[in-house]
């Protein structure tokens, strides 16, 4: 059965008018006969049919309106001239209407919504190096005055402000500096939700064999030598970090960036608000006592300010823990450009099964935040595995 | 130099009475059913059918041989095919195949053939005129045994670019046969509305070049015409202009509604349809029996559809081609 | 040692880890960490302030003693008569 | 090396290619008998003969399109356009016929035609014969324009471009010819894909093509004695552009100023500014500057011309501007 249908009658034509049949049901027609009359945006037309035979079925009345390739009559051909059937082209479908011709543009896109600029912090007027060396130095940009045309902050004052803040702490006065702060870490912690697509994960872990080797080992060492348990986390996490170097390292410029050392950031608060994660450089490679040594002094001298800036710049990956403060899992967020942060909630008494007997044990809930885009949750959960591996034998850290 | 005397009729001989009916209705079949083609949306963009000219195309191209130029107008499928490129070619790149003669980058308007220097198709009005002067110099610089054929419509003759070919071509001796298909309208502009001097052909003398014109509709006619052009060309005289009057019975393009005339004026000039013209006489001259049609029209039918087959299951070109023939490119 | 002289030096251990403490509004009976921000780093340093402060060496076992400022006092005292 | 003026070298580079290769033959309005309007092709005439150094008419659209039939069909033809100015009379021809055959026949055609151009202002022509319009040409896929501004460009750049397999077009600053310079005839092969830092720096990069080439070496010297270390880069092509030598420069210098005689708005300058932002966007320490010429038809009068034209002054100011300390 041969369609006949609206035709293409011109580039720019998507649709035509039927003015009137030439021939009904059931009369016989010959290729190249007029059959209809239609009419485009520009005249009324003669169309002609290309096939031989007699119409079958009209199914187009005259003055409706159709798109191109609607079918709007049906013929039987009868003997078919020598050179065969016109195979109808092969995606016509029976009644819907064909794609008219010049397809639509596809409805504009939503406008993604730019989001709220973060906690209503003003837009740094700074030059595209300015703020690269900013990020690289770790300096907050929101802290240097610019000097160049309309305030703009320029390259040599990052640099100035980069020699005067390893000189000696800018003498900003401290509640300036908690409302700045607050600020930059909003804008951190805002582009990372923004950016980073988080997964989460959490276990909890067996500590009372690390707490039992802990308190026979604090019975040997002196006061200022003693350890606090989270010495024995971070060097857990940073051991662990040796085999799931995924984790370990940076996403920028849309790719990810594993690093080879393990420096460690701790989150430390600070007195009167606010929150650094210093690093912890190379966190595997040093013992517990030194561990100890080197963190106490990171804590003094972030609450102090004399933080170096290759400190604040360099942590490959974060821990945070809240344990003290009573809180039982943490699901932080991931400070970028890192790709994942380990949490650590507060030890409790919980029951615990192991061969058929119900004992109390001491356990710690360990969480992972990862970067989807980097890793994800089953070498996520193997991370949290090993890092419960390691702290079961606490003389090995 | 007066005009050749073109009335005198050459001895047909039946094999090649034949052949100009064959290569005429290939025309016929091809471009009707490329109109098919279009309103089925497998052809887009602007398609300018030959359907009313055949004789013109036909007859002309028998003057030149497979080492002579030939440059064409978008209104090129007829010249195509008269020149040999195959009908699978041309519609796979009406298609916008791969496969297509231009590989689907040109389009019906643009139909290239490097291998039997058909130089193509040309949109802009008048554009191929300067390139077959080009053609030619090229030619008889490198002392090639060649000439140039060059098609255009009555409308380029408004085109500054034909006065300067012209000029250009008879100041440097150019061997180059001008072919006017004066088909009476440049689109939408009959020749009386947009020429102060409608005898086309007597344009050539304002630059010293011969002329003559001759019924576009009688194909034996234009095939004498043009082989004494041609003789007149290779005789290293220089350029000459042949004005062939003929008539296109379908509108300019598949875009235009054809207002600008009348039915009747249409189908009077069918009565004088090239194809029928031709086998009225043929049958006259009693070199063609009413059984001979039959198998021709069978068989043009069979190449059509084997061009249909061919480029419906044509690839597209890769995408990763899109630069691959764009000259000027930083070295890779 | 006076009661009063070990009370000063406790503060000035503690002050040590939380300047902000106000010594005036630091209530003795409550634990200590319940009314300062002390972690256990904080509280760390202030028992090694301790140990400075009075020479004393203080084993982990003996913190819970030291939760509240009285414990503190009372501990300490203790461990000065034993030397 | 020999010393010859920017004419000389190109005639000399016309020379060579006529004499080397029977396929080249010169055509164009009045390079023949009169020599050439800028003096170019003197003695070219008396030494090939008048089929291979052809006068043509004055009919651009004509002659240009045949320079391109004429490559189609196996010569090597270096067509003469006058100036710039006469080259729209032969935009079509160009655009549709000589950018496009390659690509339009599906690769079957190409089209090795070199075009020479003369081109700018400076000279009190008025509107119609000061344009400034290479931006155009660069716009155009399928073609390469080059813009010889030193003497041995002008010679290497003709020889460079006969070996090409698509159109050429070689814009020579009307101001050039009588420039002196060193030309080394025996050199064999000749760069036309890299831009060429002609004065090293390090505070700011002074990016330019053909024409304004000299005024912006004149600004980067008297930077100099006020302590600005400008880099000055000629980028000798315009397409396709050689993107990196302008971005290693702003990554060391952190500033771009680019020097270019169009008319400011859609000019060349405009794609360059572009590309900079998005190759060395993190290494601009301030918006890349643009001196260009007024948006004004040329006029006639001297004060005004030079009014309308980049000046030294202003390179100066616009690099003032942009360096801390001096703006």
């Amino acid at each position: 059965m041969a369609k006949f249908l609206m035709p293409q009658l011109g580039a720019d034509m998507s649709a035509g008018k039927l003015l009137q049949w030439r021939k009904k049901a059931g009369d016989r027609v010959q290729r190249g006969d007029i059959i209809a009359d239609v009419e485009t945006d520009k005249a009324d037309i003669e169309v002609e049919v290309f096939s031989t035979g007699t119409i079958e079925k009209i199914l187009i009345r005259p003055g409706e309106k159709v798109p191109v390739g609607t079918v709007m009559a049906l013929i039987r051909e009868e003997g078919k001239p020598a050179i065969g059937e016109v195979s109808p082209p092969p995606r016509e479908r029976a009644a819907p209407p064909a794609p008219t011709v010049t397809a639509q543009p596809p409805p504009p896109r939503a406008v993604p919504s730019t989001p709220a600029a973060a906690a209503g912090a003003p837009r740094l007027h700074i030059s595209p190096v300015a703020k690269k060396l900013a990020a690289d130095l770790g300096i907050d940009p929101a802290t240097i005055s610019g000097t160049g045309p309309g305030s703009r902050i320029t390259l040599e004052d990052v640099q100035r402000a980069a020699q005067t803040r390893t000189a000696k702490p800018s003498p900003v006065p401290e509640m300036d500096r908690a409302a700045r702060m607050r600020q930059a870490i909003g804008a951190a912690m805002a582009r990372s939700k923004r950016e980073i697509p988080h997964y989460y994960l959490s276990t909890t872990i067996d500590m009372s064999r690390a707490l039992a080797w802990l308190a026979q080992e604090n019975l040997k060492r002196s006061v200022e030598d003693r350890l606090v348990y989270g010495v024995l986390l971070l060097k857990a996490v940073a051991l662990a970090l040796r085999q799931f170097p995924e984790l370990n390292g940076f996403f920028v410029e849309g790719k990810a960036t594993p690093k080879p050392d393990v420096h460690v950031g701790v989150a430390i608060s600070l007195r009167g608000g606010g929150l650094v994660a210093p690093a912890l450089h190379n966190t595997d490679r040093q013992g517990l006592g030194e561990l100890m040594r080197s963190f106490r002094d990171l804590v003094q001298r972030a609450r102090a300010g004399t933080l170096r800036s290759s400190e604040l710049g360099d942590p490959t990956i974060t821990v945070t823990s809240l344990g003290e403060q009573g809180v039982e899992a943490v699901f932080g967020v991931i400070y970028p450009p890192q790709v994942a942060l380990v949490g650590f909630g507060k030890i409790v008494e919980s029951p615990r099964a192991s061969e058929g007997q119900v004992t109390a044990r001491r356990v710690i809930t360990a969480t992972l935040s990862g970067d989807h885009r980097v890793s994800d949750g089953h070498r996520g959960g193997l991370f949290l595995a090993a890092v419960e591996r390691l702290l079961q034998e606490p003389d090995q850290l | 130099m007066s005009a050749p005397d073109i009335s005198a009729r050459p001895l047909v001989d039946r094999d090649h009475a034949v052949f100009l009916l064959r290569e005429m209705l290939r025309i016929r079949r091809f471009e009707e059913k490329a109109a098919e083609m279009y309103s089925l949306q497998k052809i887009h963009g602007f398609l300018h059918l030959y359907i009313g000219e055949e004789a013109t195309g036909v007859g002309a191209m028998q003057a030149f041989t497979q080492q002579d130029a030939i440059v064409a107008t978008y209104r090129e499928h007829g010249h195509a095919l008269a020149r040999g490129m195959p009908a699978n070619v041309l519609m796979a790149e009406m298609f916008g195949k791969a496969t297509g003669c231009s590989h689907g980058h040109g389009g019906s308007m643009h139909f290239f053939d490097a291998s039997r220097r058909f130089y193509g198709g040309y949109a802009i009005v008048g554009g191929g005129l300067p390139i077959a002067a080009g053609l030619a110099l090229a030619d008889k610089m490198q002392k090639r045994q060649a000439i140039t054929g060059c098609y255009f419509g009555d409308g380029a003759v408004a085109e500054g670019e034909f006065h300067e070919s012209l000029n250009l071509a008879a100041l440097w001796k150019l061997p180059i046969v001008f072919l006017c298909e004066n088909n009476l309208y440049a689109m939408g502009t009959a020749l009386e509305r947009h020429q102060a001097q409608t005898d086309i052909s007597r344009k050539a003398s304002s630059y010293g070049l011969p002329s003559s014109a001759v019924d576009g509709m009688d194909v034996l006619a234009v095939e004498v015409s043009t082989r004494q052009a041609a003789d007149f060309v290779r005789g290293g005289n220089g350029p000459y202009l042949l004005e062939c009057r003929t008539y296109r019975f379908r509108a300019h393009s598949m875009s235009d509604p054809d207002l600008y005339r009348t039915k009747e004026e249409i189908e009077n000039w069918k009565k004088r349809d090239p194809i029928m013209l031709f086998e009225a006489k043929l049958r006259e001259l009693g070199l063609l029996t009413p059984s001979d049609l039959a198998p021709i029209e069978s068989e043009v039918g069979a190449e059509i559809e084997e061009a249909i087959r061919f480029a419906e299951a044509s690839p597209r070109e890769p995408i990763e081609d899109l630069l691959k023939d764009v000259g000027g490119q930083p070295a890779r | 040692m006076t009661r009063d002289e070990i009370r000063d030096g406790v503060f000035r251990a503690l002050t040590q880890v939380a300047p902000e403490a106000d010594p005036s509004r630091i209530k003795p009976n409550l634990r200590i960490r319940d009314q300062l921000d002390i972690d256990s780093m904080d509280l760390l340093n202030f028992v090694i302030g301790l140990h400075k402060e009075f020479k004393v060496d203080i084993p982990e076992a003996d913190y819970p003693q030291l939760a509240t400022l009285d414990g503190c006092i009372e501990y300490l005292a203790k461990a000065q008569d034993l030397r | 090396m020999t010393k010859m003026t920017y004419r000389e070298a190109v005639r000399a580079a016309i020379r060579k290619a006529l004499r080397d290769d029977p396929r080249v033959f010169l055509m164009g309005e009045d390079v023949g008998r009169y020599g050439g309007a800028f003096a170019v092709s003197h003695g070219l005439l008396a030494e090939f003969g008048p089929e291979r150094v052809r006068d043509t008419p004055l009919s651009e659209s004509a002659f240009v399109g045949a320079g391109i039939g004429a490559a189609l069909g196996g010569m090597r033809p270096i067509v003469e356009i006058m100036t710039i100015n006469f080259s729209m009379l032969a935009m079509d021809q160009i655009l549709n016929n000589a950018a496009t055959l390659r690509h339009m026949s599906g690769g079957q055609l190409n089209v090795p035609l070199v075009c020479r151009v003369a081109t700018g202002g400076g000279r009190q022509m008025a509107a119609q014969h000061s344009h400034s319009l290479e931006g155009w040409y660069a716009h155009i896929p399928g073609i390469k324009v080059l813009t010889p501004a030193i003497v041995a460009d002008g010679y290497g750049m003709v020889l460079a471009a006969l070996r090409e397999p698509d159109p050429v077009f070689i814009f020579e600053h009307a101001t050039l010819y009588p420039l002196e310079g060193e030309v080394d005839e025996s050199a064999q092969t000749f760069d036309i894909s890299h831009a060429a830092v002609m004065r090293p720096g390090n505070d700011v990069s002074l990016i330019t093509y053909g024409g304004t080439l000299g005024k912006t070496m004149q600004a980067a010297a008297r930077l100099a004695d006020e302590g600005i270390k400008a880099e000055v880069i000629d980028l000798r092509i315009l397409r396709p552009l050689d993107a990196q030598t302008i971005v290693n420069s702003v990554a060391k210098t952190h500033r771009a100023v680019i020097i270019d005689e169009a008319w400011r708005t859609g000019s060349f300058s405009a794609e360059i500014s572009a590309q900079i932002m998005e190759n060395a966007f993190d290494d601009l320490d301030a918006p890349v500057a643009r001196v260009c010429s007024a948006e004004v038809p040329m006029p006639y009068a001297k004060h005004l011309e030079e009014a309308t034209l980049p000046q030294v002054d202003q390179i100066i100011a616009a690099t003032q501007e942009l360096v801390p300390g001096h703006g």
